[in-house]
């Protein structure tokens, strides 16, 4: 199968227009001794059906949360996809159109991430926010970049219950970038804020994650206050779908916030594609990184929109940029901005609750120690299993049901420890029999 | 048209979501949420029809001809649409243990198999998330591979042509390198003499587009590696123009170490307004110790996921990279088979047949075959009739074209990158031709209607230098300017649109 | 636009299709294929490009307000569309053994019992492909009643109102009834000293629309049913107004006997742009024994087909009748649940704001409350200013509005139909009847722009009679002859459009 | 869930400007005995989720042919639905507009449907078609309806080989339409022309099928040629599948052709929404029922199509008119056109090669004899399998395949016969599987 639309009399016409005598002539220009030569060793083309027939093959030797009951979340979450995003998605027009760089052509698109900024901000309390980041967490890495300039300083400081792919992240970015990281331990599940507090000293920022990454509730606010009067800018790791009920870290003086989008209205995929957001404070909204739309009006005086303060960006600034990202995010987060919208703000709030008391329900009825029974949670919580989680995994997967990540991989001390996930999409029976299965398992 | 916010009516909803019979939570009183968001209330019926709207007020390879240059704007295959959106692969949590992920393992190792072939090289990393992100992997494995010689110190320099994208030396910055310029010489090639010049045991490498950003195939490729390779360095290949030579010459086989493909590019990830695209690294074997982790490797049948990568880089995103995107190339791939030599063929014929159609009215800054797009300039119409390469684009908008890229890449006055790609057909192009032809006349013979478009289009030319100065980056509700208040204050930047 | 067959060149495609190796068969040289077809040959960019242009050019719910009256143009659900793609659905056999299809079999049997209670009757038949189909059906099941009491011969009369739908006359000729009409009295209720004349021991029943299609409930609907009743006659009630009255007053309870429901309408299967639909009938328990076969039964807790039903009137339609249809009508429903009251509430009171709004400036036939629908009449600007209800159709679409339907009912003069549905927010409505308002007074101060509507569609306004004299059905490819040439001959007819 | 766009405010303003009450008042012209008066019992409402949720669990219950290896067909087929078809019905404009009653809002379902009826034309040889009918039993009631205006005759013709489904339809249509049917019995599989030719005698038309129920290949042009000496109207049944290497009815006579469409870019969907076709000579285009797309121009010159030939529709014409029909199959329709467009006559002629090659391997693989060994076949034929063929559909659904229609339901004569159908979706390993199967069961 091919997607090419010449006739063999229309690629006649055609190289004689160019005034060549074979498609082969027009690679003149190409050095015999870097030429192929031979064939792709590639396997031969597939019709349509054949595609589809083989891609179903490979789908259906993944166990995917249609199939089992899954209570997997640590970062990516579960949550009930409605039927108007993929609608919306669908759209060719949104599907194909390439980054607005042509307003006039664009306006569709422009207006729909002007709106998505302003659903981003409205959620984080924030008054700037791009057209979205990468994921969860390259956004942090910006976020670490976004503060080095803001402050002239280049420690950024990490608390260890940010989930822990977010960290390596920002160590990856972080020799580049001329930043150091240091980490602030948890005590019983939450960060300390009194080492936070002395981490901070000389710091440019500090990253904590509310929900944290074992899904207990941080002291936000007390944390935004620790790192601010160390000059340290606080940056809020939060997940979109709680702050229909938990506070928006501006409104407990974060500089920066930042999240993975994937909860409202990506679905798992396996990791991606899915959008990270970031925003921030006006003061910073220079240094923000990616595309940013803003507001204008046209030659006759109506409102437009356009890319703005591109001169923040690579194609202007190039080596000066305040990032290097061109392509991002923008159809995933256009599914981000619809499923926000149609879920309101009173709809966030219900997912909010429904989430928590689920999760409440679940710690209850799952016969095992909490591993951080002091803290409150939000649709997340670990739980202790008695030996070898990932051996419970196993065990419990053969009955049936993902318990959830074993956290023993990223937290050598939590081996025994399971983070279980609750979204929406899971009843109160799906609970009983995760407890019911654990119950077996872990006994 | 109306912003959603602005359709919102306190108590209208859409959504609705299962309420169980269970006790409600607090959450602890200082960390509780005090003012709601204000999200949009709406109606699923006004929804639906708002974001109808906002589609129909977008132009998109479906809706026509979009020749924007670097940018590979190619037919998507809705069959990778339909695979994408199987619930195996669409509902799998990446966090599935991978006896229950096979599928999707297998998947990712045979586009890593793929990508290798293709480029000529050993080893793949999967997870970069675009472009840009390969460019910034790629270099992390550049400094990772020469700190593992202890030469980490010595080699401070990388080095790009002066026709690179933005993104080449942002990332170099990025990256925590010194950048170097190399100038193009005359047939638009590399210049070999500056480039001699410029490489020394400080060099730790060439970022570098091959064909060029003019489109153009640079003849000594080879010289240019060997400089490179003597003077110990590493080449690292941009690989935006990907398209024009898949199955014809390959990265590897050019002398390059390192490659970054862009899936939404040659491999028709749809472009989705901005993103999602796939970034994916390619490496020369002694490169390979350093990719991110984790990589996904085949034992005998089974497929797993190797965290144990001693001299890894580390992570540069979440998991194992943008999996849905690797699931849509991986179809367009194996729908062509061998067969992407024709793809490319296709794309560099349309690219030098429209060439052909153009080159007696527009300026060619380098007279010579073409890869699989072309640079012509619209000086000669500014000069003689104020007519820009900007009021070009623009006016070609009114016929109904997506303009090419313009103001890139920057050695060429009033740069129009042309980008046909092979899905057009021949009709597409004669009738782009006609309308590029018309605007020529139409500069001479009526400047005024040039410089006023578009014309056609739900707005008028728009003002960015206004919105750079106000900066209304988000409704404000009740205190949401009237920016028809503000006099215009210059209309549209001549500057890079596009790539 | 040009035709799909006008961007068709030899040798180029979309599709392609696995190939076995396999040896080839020979169809019998008598029964083969002489000359191709002229399909056309695209490839898939085309392709897409080609529907994308197409769907621009049409208006749908999606798109704006639709309020055909008498059409039910209410929002479609996107979920509804999810669930009727499940594969256990769309890719079901209809000949799969029972044992196979138990969940098919019991949406069925439920939506049945659905249908059931929101009629007030007893039995149900999905099969009927749409509302027309619904009323064939249900006049066959009169007669087999009638033939099974041995009153076949005797009863051969059905009696329709004056403002019925052209479907009711249509069914009854079709179903080999004689047709009689009664009038509409000054309330706009069947005219009952008329009625009580026309019924008598040749009646085999009435066809009745409740609310009429002048959008009012009949207000001596007992009377009227006993008249039938009391004459041995039964009351078929077309379903087509169910929208106003579910959870509200049902036609069983009115008295009627047998009950067809556009699923289209009620619940909200999408029009796509002229089908498909769904017209269950529902009849009372004497009239169950000649339901079409096979029937949807329940035994204990497994569902099956039932075909042994000696005196059914046969088949109507393939199979259980068009099956997605009822996956989406059954979600739909479930969405309101008993809330489906609410749902008629809100048609109701959006019509009659709507009407409110326009009184003043159209004249209204009927003075009263109506109920989802409502019938206004353009007579006095016709008569003032020679504008038509046409005019105001055509110049509605300068608006952004889909007209209302018009010349329809026949007994209201220039009439414009209007049913805006419950989906609708508040500021349609007012936006809606600003235009309307605007338009009446264009007609007195600028009647040729209103004369000339539509001015901002993709075509004007286009020649129906030319059309019909010509009977270009087809494209003629070499042949194809160019009616451009053709004088004008009369443009758009003033007849029933909509409904 | 509900999808009403009412806020409290909006219904209280608007009751005040209707002048009532309440909302109950603007009920007060139904009489009160015909209220409800209580609420209706039905489910409570459910939540998108829990829409998705328990129509994902009703669909769970159905063994459909993604999950089952399955040889049905007898007049519904499991052929490939090309990606394009879904992504154009998707579309919404589409999806959600009415009959294109205003053509200046619908040129371009117009000019859908008109390249449809142009396709449906192309494929079967005639001169005009309509939008659709509502399925391809239904279109063989019109036709004889057609047949009878036309001849003035009112005896219909059916051949036996006619699908059984097709002529009860017409038989329960019958005596509205006042016609009487008689059926034309099959030698071997095929129709006795000579039979055919005296049945036809005083009959309006003549409806055969081809590829026949039995996916034998009919005598057609002698069937047409007999019916047309008797002066009955030849109607053919075809496979729109089959018309790539099939001749074309108007080819060989026909005065009508119609048809099941869902072959031709329609799901299965257990029996429906499809589409049925219906084209015509053009002497009959007058009584053609339902809607017909017709070209013209505008007040500028320009092209355009409208509905047209509206004085044969029920809205004009009323109890006069050729038929009741207005919602017909549209949507379907057009993704019939979709399919078609997207197969061109070189896929389609090769769609039609490869069945009729899949057929004949599996004739040769399954080791059981033919019900009617001297027929041409196209996609189906019928096998005996020795004893009671619902039981051997029981016993190899059993084992994962299910083999094919048992005609015994229809054909009392043939109750150890199973009708197997091949599309291009079976694969010659799946016909190998088959085999094995019908090998194991019916030994
Ligand atoms: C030549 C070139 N290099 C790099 C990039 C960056 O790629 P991406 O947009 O995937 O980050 C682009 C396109 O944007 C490009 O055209
Ligand atoms: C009052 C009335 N009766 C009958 C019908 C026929 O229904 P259908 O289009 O479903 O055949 C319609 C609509 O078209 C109608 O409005």
């Amino acid at each position: 199968m091919s997607f090419l639309s010449l006739t063999p009399d229309d690629r006649e016409a055609m190289l004689e227009a160019v005034g060549v005598g074979s498609v082969e002539e027009l690679f003149r220009d190409i050095p015999e001794a870097v030429r192929l030569g031979r064939e792709l060793a590639l396997d031969p083309s597939l019709s349509e059906p054949e595609i589809v027939a083989h891609l179903t093959e490979l789908a259906a030797r993944n166990a995917d949360t249609t199939r089992e009951l899954s209570f997997l979340g640590a970062g990516i979450y579960d949550h009930y996809v409605p039927a108007v995003v993929d609608a919306v998605l669908a759209r060719g027009e949104f599907l194909t159109a390439y980054t607005p760089y042509q307003p006039e052509m664009s306006q569709g698109v422009l207006q729909a991430i002007f709106e998505y900024q302003t659903a981003i901000c409205e959620l984080t309390g924030m008054d700037v926010s791009n057209a979205s980041g990468y994921d969860g967490t390259t956004v942090a890495a910006d976020a670490c970049f976004v503060a080095k300039h803001a402050t002239g300083r280049s420690k950024v400081v990490l608390c260890e219950t940010l989930n822990p792919q977010v960290r390596q992240v920002v160590k990856t970015y972080a020799p580049g970038f001329g930043l150091e990281t240091v980490e602030v331990p948890h005590r019983d599940g939450v960060t300390d804020v009194d080492e936070l507090r002395s981490a901070c000293a000389d710091a440019a920022c500090a990253v904590f994650q509310q929900p944290n990454f074992f899904g207990c509730l941080e002291p936000a606010p007390d944390i935004a206050a620790a790192a601010g009067e160390a000059g340290a800018l606080p940056v809020a790791h939060v997940d979109p779908v709680s702050l229909g009920v938990l506070e928006a870290p501006g409104a407990y003086g974060c500089a920066l916030a930042i999240g993975e989008g994937q909860g409202a209205g990506n679905y798992q995929s396996y990791g991606g594609p899915h959008y990270g957001f970031i925003a921030a404070r006006s003061d910073l909204i220079r240094r923000m990184p990616g595309r940013i739309v803003g507001e204008t009006t046209d030659l006759a005086g109506e409102r437009g929109y356009v890319l703005t303060l591109q001169t923040r960006e690579q194609h202007i600034r190039r080596e000066k940029a305040t990032s290097n990202i061109t392509t991002n995010q923008t159809l995933l987060a256009l599914a981000g901005l619809v499923h926000l919208s149609w879920l309101g703000p009173q709809g966030l709030r219900e997912l909010g609750e429904t989430c928590m008391s689920l999760a409440e329900y679940a710690k209850e009825r799952i016969d095992l120690p909490l591993v951080f029974p002091e803290a409150a949670t939000f649709k997340e919580f670990a739980v202790r299993v008695g030996r070898n989680a990932q051996e419970i995994v196993r065990a419990a997967r053969e009955r049936g049901v993902h318990p959830g990540y074993a956290l023993g991989r990223d937290y050598p001390g939590l081996d025994d420890a399971v983070l279980v996930a609750v979204t929406e999409k899971r009843t109160p029976a799906d609970v009983d029999r995760l407890a019911a299965v654990l119950g077996e398992v872990a006994a | 048209m109306k912003l959603v916010f602005e359709r919102s009516r306190p108590g209208r909803r859409a959504g609705s979501l299962p309420r169980y019979d269970l006790p409600k939570v607090d959450v602890p009183e200082e960390l509780r949420r005090r003012t709601p968001p204000r999200l949009p209330e709406v109606s699923e019926p006004e929804l639906v029809r708002h974001f109808t709207a906002l589609a129909d007020r977008t132009f998109g390879v479906d809706t026509g001809f979009y020749p924007l240059g670097s940018c590979t704007m190619k037919h998507n295959p809705r069959v990778n649409e339909r695979v994408v959106s199987l619930p195996g692969f669409r509902d799998l949590h990446p966090l599935q243990d991978e006896e229950g992920a096979q599928g999707a393992l297998e998947l990712m190792w045979r586009l890593q198999e793929i990508l290798a072939e293709v480029c000529g090289l050993d080893a793949v990393s999967l997870q970069p998330a675009a472009g840009s992100q390969g460019e910034l992997t790629g270099l992390m494995l550049m400094r990772a591979y020469f700190a593992d010689r202890g030469e980490a110190e010595q080699r401070r320099v990388v080095i790009t042509a002066d026709t690179a994208h933005g993104t080449n030396p942002a990332s170099v910055a990025m990256s925590g390198y010194e950048l170097r310029k190399v100038e193009t010489d005359d047939r638009g090639n590399l210049d070999l003499d500056d480039l001699r010049a410029k490489v020394d045991e400080r060099t730790a490498g060439l970022m570098l587009t091959n064909p060029s950003t003019l489109g153009l195939f640079d003849e000594h490729i080879e010289e240019v590696a060997a400089i490179f390779h003597d003077a110990g360095a590493l080449l690292y290949y941009d690989g935006a123009n990907l398209n024009a030579v898949c199955g014809i010459s390959r990265p590897g086989d050019m002398g390059f170490d390192i490659v970054h493909v862009n899936l939404h590019k040659t491999f028709s990830q749809p472009h989705g307004g901005g993103g999602p695209g796939g970034g994916p690294v390619v490496v020369r074997e002694p490169l390979e110790p350093f990719l991110p982790v984790p990589a996904v490797v085949r034992d005998r049948d089974a497929f797993r996921l190797d965290y144990d990568r001693p001299k890894s880089i580390g992570k540069v995103r979440g998991f194992t990279g943008p999996f849905g995107v690797f699931v849509r190339s991986y179809a367009y791939i194996r729908s062509y088979g061998p067969g992407l030599r024709e793809m490319s063929e296709v794309a560099v014929l349309n690219a030098n047949y429209l060439l052909a159609k153009l080159r007696d009215v527009y300026e060619l800054p380098f007279d010579r075959l073409c890869m699989h797009e072309f640079v012509l300039s619209a000086r000669k119409l500014k000069r003689e009739h104020g007519i820009t390469a900007l009021d070009v684009a623009k006016r070609l908008m009114d016929y109904g074209f997506h303009p090419p890229t313009i103001y890139f890449p920057l050695i060429v006055p009033e740069a129009l990158m042309i980008e046909p790609t092979e899905t057009e057909p021949k009709e597409t192009l004669d009738a782009f031709a006609a309308a590029m032809r018309s605007i020529a006349k139409e500069a001479a013979s009526d400047p005024e209607v040039v410089k006023g478009a578009p014309h056609h289009r739900p707005v008028r030319r728009l003002d960015e230098v206004k919105a750079a100065k106000r900066a209304v980056v988000k409704y404000g509700f009740d205190e949401h300017p009237d920016l028809s208040r503000t006099p215009s204050e210059g209309e549209a930047l001549e500057a890079q649109k596009g790539a």
